[in-house]
């Protein structure tokens, strides 16, 4: 059975390590911060300016000077510290931030990724996804397998990229990929949602992988 | 020398022309000039080149200047809040250059900074990276980005002084301190306006060099809340728990 | 994840190796990391590149690493107070290369960010500019300069946190903020130590994501002063008076 | 006469506008502040990381976190703001700072400025001296006509250059010269202290300059 949102948000909270500091995207990735596995102490990092985002408000006591970089009210905790635009990026282009959890429209073998524009729709802005992408250490993608029936992990990507080689692991409803960012390409399959079967996922994905799950001959 | 102004209107007097570029602080709504913006709209002045990261909500904050059909371009990274916006750029009366957005603070860090150019690895293999000079650095590609430097600075701090000394209040820093360097001239509405002296000169963000003009916002003065979110008063709440 | 270390020699151990960089934040004898330096000297660790605006004076500050001669390579803007520096510099034992001040920063600063590369007008046409990549943007000349990265950052804070939050006092902030953000590992020490949210958040220079180790001053921890400088004690003072 | 060292300095001090923002030089453009002219308000700026410097502290009451750029202990003024260096020399190089006032070796015709090195002599460094000559908006030169008995106004520096073409305006205890820093070279005498006579300046002086006296021909 596939996963469920929260249980890929588990699965990813998994990368988390004891002292990381984390950018968490807009979507599923939010969910991360509630799995966050004991023990480990995670600080989060709000690309409008903040160290140590805290939780939403109690209704009542939202502040409209503390936000989230999804423009959510949200509050502070005594670890928290703020700056300026052009410090948090220096903090992010800067390689300062351990790892990235972001929501994708298309991955490609190569780790290349598209999650900013769709041609033709109205276009928003890439926000501050490609310099995500572009400066935290380690990139890791969490979205459906598939888009109305079809592939999100492709070949190439075919919507305009937001960066070229950028993401190490995809985590999907159906399993998770590992990606290699520098050499040749290769993408590996290294874990199925339990009850899915290495079929199903090779039907619904375009793009050439290795299978190299735990276990496996 | 006195910086300080009665009201946004008189601050901007003479500084306003059509065909301007204007920087103008916050992120979202949240430490935006709101007061300045409304001056500039009932200004009139056209044809603007408006720098900042995002446009308004319809009706708010540069959704404003929007609807008044002031601005012609926008350089910004993410505009997605706006129908009045979408509008007009669909329908080629408005032209938006978008920068991601690390792209767009170092760029006005570099303008303010008197650094005509840098090297970014953000968008090397994108659009963005389009018709741009890329270069290796130590077997890395970079792309180069100029710097930004606007007619105006518009911003938003929580207390500033006679002497244009400014200090902002949690993440309504944002873009504020960095288009305080910007630009020709800057005009900084505060909502605390306060004699020097009164604030720590350890904690003051943007020296008062980069002021020109201050107001104080009126009593009264709402700042906007875009998304409002909450959680419920439980004894364990989950989502967005401390992590 | 523990940050604090109970001493300058814990907090380095395991981080000190022959040949490495090393950057040391102050501005003459201010705001230097001195506990740091001294337990670099009692390392024995040689051939070090080190990266300060200044080289301290003979037997404080960097002067007690020139009298070890643990040091091979300067970068720095100026180094005029030493004279075990000058002797070893005439004497070919000691290579140093002089950035201009606010290049060096620049450079410090960009390294930190990401930034590999940027374009300044400082040194054109002079013999910083030699053997450098120049420019022409809108009719200025400008010279290419590059980041700077460091092995190891070392610096001194007034106050800090167990998360690493920093706060530096007066001009003790000088190149420490930016040395915090440009090496693999910045080691702090404080002069006072507390927990967290007993610093304004508004008011952190240097957020904890840089500094991973830090130590707390012992008791009586000296400060120097290069140049002392004082006015008499008259009615009307003259010289300094403010202006 | 020649002017003596307050003197030029008080010259200097009529460069001062209400409103500036200036860097002062050490030596003789540190005597600067103790002229300026009632009704002017100026800051100064010192490039390690402050503005609105105030006096020299009273005996007993130094702060060794407290200096100047000439390391001298200092005092603050209820406007000032500390900044790190990277920001400070933003301010510098972004040409926030109105006035420059510095010393120098050698000053050429065509505005360049030598004021950091002596080939063969043990070599300093040229501290903040570069960057404040190329971003300030305006350089004063406050130096000696001559250097043991040498002329320091020169057709070219025969030293390393600190700027080229950095120079607007050069006070000696002679006179006063202006300088084109864009198109062909020009430098003009504009003032002459009181008793000095332009042929004494001439003969003082290697660069090549027009006279344009205020009140002459």
């Amino acid at each position: 059975m596939p996963w469920t949102r929260d249980e890929m948000a588990a699965r990813a909270a998994r990368e988390l390590k004891d002292g990381f500091y984390v950018n968490l995207g807009i979507g599923i990735p939010t969910l991360v911060a509630n799995h966050v596995p004991p023990g480990i102490n995670v600080q989060l990092q709000s690309e409008n300016g903040m160290l140590g985002l805290g939780p939403f408000p109690y209704e009542g006591e939202e502040d409209p000077d503390l936000i989230n970089a999804g423009k959510q009210t949200i509050t502070e905790l005594p670890t928290s510290s703020y700056f300026d635009s052009a410090q948090s990026f220096a903090m992010i282009r800067g390689g300062h931030i351990d790892l990235s959890i972001l929501g994708a429209l298309q991955v490609a073998q190569n780790g290349d990724l598209a999650n900013w524009m769709i041609p033709g729709k109205m276009v928003k802005g890439m926000g501050g996804a490609m310099d995500l992408v572009a400066g935290v250490k380690r990139v890791v993608v969490l979205m459906e397998h598939t888009a109305g029936g079809k592939p999100k992990l492709l070949r190439r990507c075919t919507l305009p990229l937001t960066g070229a080689r950028v993401v190490d692991l995809v985590i999907t409803d159906l399993g998770v990929f590992e990606i290699a960012r520098r050499g040749p390409e290769r993408m590996r399959l290294i874990e199925l949602a339990p009850g899915v079967t290495e079929a199903e996922v090779r039907a619904r994905t375009e793009a050439d992988y290795e299978v190299a799950l735990a276990g496996a001959a | 020398m006195k910086k300080v102004y009665p009201d946004a209107r008189a601050a901007l007097a003479g500084l306003l022309r059509d065909g301007m570029t204007i920087m103008s602080g916050g992120f979202g709504l949240c430490g935006i000039p709101a007061l300045l913006i409304e001056a500039i709209r009932e200004s009139g002045v056209k044809d603007l080149t408006v720098i900042s990261n995002n446009a308004g909500i319809d009706g708010v904050g540069l959704g404003v200047l929007l609807e008044t059909r002031q601005i012609r371009k926008m350089i910004s990274s993410y505009v997605g809040e706006n129908a009045e916006f979408a509008r007009q750029y669909l329908a080629g009366e408005l032209e938006i250059e978008f920068n991601p957005q690390g792209t767009l603070a170092e760029r006005i860090r570099a303008g303010g900074a008197g650094i005509p150019a840098f090297f970014t690895r953000t968008g090397v293999g994108t659009a963005v990276a389009e018709g741009k000079e890329t270069r290796e650095f130590d077997g890395e590609i970079y792309v180069m980005e100029r710097g930004l430097f606007a007619d105006l600075a518009i911003v938003h701090a929580y207390m500033g002084d006679t002497e244009g000394n400014l200090r902002y209040r949690k993440t309504a820093r944002n873009f504020n301190p960095i288009m305080a360097t910007a630009a020709k001239v800057t005009v900084a509405q505060v909502e605390h306006l306060v004699k020097p002296g009164e604030m720590d000169p350890d904690c003051i963000h943007t020296p008062g060099v980069f002021v020109k003009r201050i107001i104080q916002c009126p009593p009264g003065y709402e700042k906007r809340i875009e998304q409002r979110t909450v959680r419920k008063r439980e004894p364990a709440a989950a989502a967005g728990e401390e992590v």
